[in-house]
């Protein structure tokens, strides 16, 4: 890295001014953490009393056995406290906010699964908690809303914009820009100024270790591939930190093809060709926007990886060709989490099941002799509203109308 | 070097104790009401005029400017649109024009190209609150190649010794924020305020500029004597929304003396 | 213990004669597992791959000042996957029903939890899979009910008596008379018929297991009391189990208070004087029921409590003094969860929270420098639809009409 | 031992090759129609009449009974009713009346008081489908004591051994069930069955009844000659559901010869 804060020519802090003490503070806290050891032994003594880390790494034999290609591993990310590996992230920063002497957190969600994580956070270590959400997001996750609020955080939904993620981070810094100095912006991925890509990926940098240890423990060996799916990218740069010195194994990051790459509805920034390079939300990276540089509205089943922005790191590691991309289209998720439920008893979430899509696409390709790795950034449990209507359940529908009309009442 | 020029000889006039800086969203909401509420912010008085072009984005504005953005954006107004329009309005009338935009517009546009324009159309200054001099040194080479003003921020937040670093590559005038947040919102006027606004007069010889909040003739003449130009923003924004464009004259009239 | 499948006067395997066989070959299949060491082991192996085990001890430090008691600590079960301690029983009658050659389970629910967590054995070990579950819980467990589907099980809502846990264990008996040969019923909790309640509490001892060995290391000593609430009883002599052998920690049992003991409304078997020795579901213990011995319509606001027998092995121990028994509430339950939720960031479920409600009672009467652990059975997301209602949430019931309608249209 | 005396004397009645146990749910739908079924029934030549205590738990019941169960219940039976029908039953019909009902039933009245009550009235059997031998000790040593002949239950799944087992405690007849599970659904009579009904009869001197979807004349003309008793159970329920009480004499009349 020349300039710190910058992959290749990628990342950076396009920051207001008003922000400009406040990220120096932040810089500073976060380089003493890092150079603290006893900072990450902090760190692993919370994830592993308060979350369920190392989170194991599961044989997924019967698919792999169906693909009758690489032998199949999981790394289970769902079984985090909040259920999603947003929390390894969030926890992380909750520890410097503590020591920075910080008593209120906001952050942007998408999914939810950042903004519970933070409700959560913020719960545990006693600060107060606002969460922005796009308004869009807020109907498509609502019962996240509903426990971010019970775990005593502020949902506020934004109504600008596209009112999805971008939305809400653009939101997140417009009151952080207001209240600095007792406030600490939990950014939700590794995207944003610097140094939230560097500190979202060290924090994430756990399932990698822990990943590498796993695989060469039970498989004998380093994968062929690792696959993640990759909206901000902090999963699946989370994992592949595990193996980025090791050539030989291929990682694949995989975007929201929604209705395909050809429809112009999708979240494609690296794997299709409709995304170009830009300055928003505080960084430099490949985003998809239009000829003027306005960002455009993206489409994707799974709100988390419904963002116009990518990770510096990984464009980064994209242009290097270090890290390929490749789109898995809803329809393709779909069919991918059906099969993991229905053959692992696994339930990702739709944002996991991307990558788990395009990992059972390639697995063909394989031998029974190599080992690949699925990132299961989390569970699917929160995504009952979307995956009951895109099975089109009716039961499941009845059942809400009842409900409904019960309320109605 | 030519701004500031031309604010200091305005302030030499002998009516004037400060100037206005006024603000417009491109294309919100349309080019010609832009026109109309030009004509008659000129007509009455205001010295520079800081012309937005819209971008999906708008990290650092409040609701009422993000909005303008949107809707700006919704009538399919283009960057090459408002680019015709600031050359419009710079042949039309004698006083000094901005851009602001976000750095994404220029990024995209191509940074020299839209220099080299701006500066053929008569446009004195850029203001892009998403650029800090540390991610804008290119920016920073052109502004003195084409000699268009960067005009940077001063914020309450920042230190001393921030404000001299700012100061080393800032140009035209300083735009120094009244209080944190993003605009639209009152900003209270007090000894705080007093003391930061001397921190930035200590801090650089430009002319300060102060912006965020301002809304009526009690926090001009306020201003007056503190600072060497006030900003109003939201506030003809939410007049023209209210009230149309021909109650941005007399509104601006009311603003000084 | 005289005869075996008995515990005090209390257990025994009051079965259909048909079943007769099915029985002689159980019990002698899960008696060469349990002296297999090789099978506890796979379990082992298993449960840290496929679930999250050792699961956490959490200090709840922030709960722990507010009552300036004891210290509390919090087993999460929670973070299991499937998320409740069901797990553990269903994956280790997974195993056995593998070792024993069968192709198909089925199995009762009355929360879904235990009919997740059986339709997600089935899909890893690759079972046909039947879930019976009393209609009025397919109600107030959805969600559950849609996940069980997406695994791959039939769910079959049981109509008969009062539409709860009782009735759908009776279905599942009469769904195992007619088909015993390739079925295994995997019973959800500690009760039954011998062998039953002692193949769910040798499962469940991992969790006690894990507990003694986890609260030695982290609080240096025995905790003074342990704290689980009752619903059949399989997570309180999960944990309960690692603790037996020293007097000096307090077991206690907490049962579903509901309405108060005085109402009628509850499911407080061993807590309550509403109950008497029966016979009834294939074993005899304390039951709710009338006079006559027809069982009584019980209540609580957590269908995973609202059972009316408890294990026999829990008589036996109330009735030895050996285990307290006590009741919370539904609304003592609701202020619990509350606290838990906006204190800690923690989740639990409304069946845990019962275990939660009653060590908050206590917690004060004892010395910050007493230790004390709380059971979490399981995680509170899929108790979404009755903990909205409980508290009435008004943005809840207008998204809930709103997808109603949009259904209806 | 009276009550296998009393089969065997019946079938020795030149005119029957084989006997028939109806089955009563009581309460269901009423006292007063079940006394009406019965005295169809006994009008008819049934020779033995389970009358089932409704339990709120039937486990091996099938749908029909398991809701005659709930709906006798819910007309707030109890089981004194049932006891004082059962006594006006024996006393004013000349034919064998057994108690069917569930373990609990009997425990929570007390094992004891109700062998003796039941002694009293002239009940001959108790059929207990969730009490296995080796829970029934003391079940099975009132049984002897009060001469109520406990009924077994031999099924499909019983092997030769089981079924021995089994002979030595039972008395009175042995019922078979004729298929795996619960009551009221059709059974089919094949070879498979020939064999089981062999092995049940090689097993135990006692007679034989056959129950579980025993529903037609074809059914008891299949039997005749392998089983003794013929057991109809969910038929007449559905009978009397609907055609009412006075469809039952008709049908028992013509199930036989
Ligand atoms: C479960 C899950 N996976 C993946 C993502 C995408 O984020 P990232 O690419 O930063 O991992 C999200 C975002 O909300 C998520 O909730
Ligand atoms: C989360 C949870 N806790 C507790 C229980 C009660 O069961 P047991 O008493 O067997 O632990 C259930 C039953 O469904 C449950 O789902």
């Amino acid at each position: 890295m020349a300039t710190p804060g910058y992959y290749g020519k990628w990342g950076g802090a396009f920051i207001p001014e008003v922000l400009f003490e406040t990220f120096k503070e932040l810089n500073i806290a976060f380089a003493a953490a890092k150079a603290d050891p006893s900072f990450w032994q902090e760190y692993l003594d919370l994830m592993s009393t308060y979350s369920c880390r190392p989170t194991p790494l599961t044989y997924a034999e019967n698919i792999s056995k169906h693909l009758g290609g690489a032998q199949i591993y999981i790394k289970r990310e769902d079984l985090n406290h909040t259920g999603a590996h947003k929390a390894n992230n969030v926890m992380g920063q909750g520890l410097l906010v503590k020591r920075m002497g910080k008593k209120r957190v906001i952050a942007e969600t998408g999914a939810g699964q950042h903004g519970v994580a933070t409700a959560t956070m913020a719960a545990k270590f006693g600060f107060d908690c606002t969460i922005y959400m796009g308004e869009e997001d807020v109907m498509r996750q609502r019962p996240n809303v509903f426990w971010m609020e019970k775990l005593g955080a502020t949902v506020i939904p934004v109504t600008s914009g596209t009112k999805t993620l971008k939305d809400a981070i653009n939101e997140a810094f417009r009151d952080w820009v207001t209240d600095m100095e007792d406030t600490h912006y939990v950014m939700g991925t590794v995207c944003g100024p610097h140094p939230f890509p560097e500190m979202v990926a060290w924090f994430q940098s756990i399932v990698g270790t822990e990943a590498v240890e796993q695989i060469s423990k039970f498989a004998g060996k380093l994968p062929k591939r690792v696959y993640a799916c990759v909206g901000g990218g902090s999963n699946a740069i989370g994992i592949f930190q595990g193996f980025l010195d090791t050539p030989e194994v291929e990682l694949v990051g995989v975007e929201a093809g929604g209705l395909g790459l050809d429809s112009g509805q999708h979240a494609a920034r690296l794997s299709s060709k409709d995304s170009s390079p830009g300055v928003a939300q505080g960084y430099h990276t490949m985003f998809l926007q239009n000829d003027d540089g306005q960002m455009n509205d993206t489409y994707s089943v799974s709100a988390g990886l419904d963002y116009v922005g990518v990770s510096p790191i990984l464009t980064d590691l994209w242009e290097q060709g270090k890290v390929r991309f490749e789109a898995a289209t809803d329809s393709e998720v779909m069919a991918a989490l059906d099969m993991t439920m229905k053959m692992e008893g696994i339930i990702p979430a739709l944002e996991s099941s991307h990558a788990f899509a395009q990992a059972y696409k390639e697995a063909g390709e394989l031998s029974p002799d190599d080992a690949i790795i699925i990132n299961m950034s989390g569970r699917g449990d929160k995504d009952i509203f979307t995956v009951a209507h895109a099975y089109d359940d009716p039961s499941w529908k009845e059942f809400i109308i009842k409900k409904g009309a019960e309320y109605a009442a | 070097m030519q701004l500031e020029q031309y604010i200091k000889a305005e302030l030499e006039k002998p009516e004037k104790d400060i100037l206005l800086m006024t603000h417009i969203v491109l294309g919100y909401p349309s080019l010609e009401v832009n026109r109309e509420v030009i004509q008659q912010m000129v007509d009455n008085g205001v010295e520079l005029i800081e012309m937005q072009i819209p971008f999906s984005e708008p990290m650092a504005d409040g609701p009422t400017i993000v909005q303008a953005n949107q809707e700006a954006l919704e009538t399919g107004i283009s960057v090459a649109d408002c680019m015709a329009f600031g050359k419009e309005m710079c042949a039309t009338h004698d006083i000094s024009f901005l851009f602001m935009t976000y750095y994404n517009i220029i990024y995209k546009y191509g940074v020299e190209n839209f220099f080299r324009k701006s500066k053929d159309y008569g446009i004195t200054g850029f203001i892009i609150p998403d650029l800090p001099p540390e991610e804008g040194q290119e920016f920073l080479g052109l502004a003195k190649k084409y000699e268009i003003s960067p005009i940077l921020i001063y914020a309450p937040t920042s230190t001393d010794e921030r404000m001299q670093t700012l100061d080393s590559y800032a140009d035209g005038f300083m735009y120094c924020i009244a209080r944190k947040g993003v605009t639209g919102q009152q900003t209270d006027f007090d000894t705080e305020f007093d003391h930061y606004i001397g921190r930035c007069r200590a801090a650089t010889n430009l002319p300060l500029a102060v912006g965020f909040g301002i809304s009526s003739r009690e926090d001009i003449t306020y201003l007056t004597g503190k600072a060497d130009i006030g900003v109003i923003g939201t506030a003809t924004i939410n007049l023209v929304n209210n009230e149309g464009a021909t109650a941005v004259g007399p509104f601006i009239k009311g603003l000084r003396g």
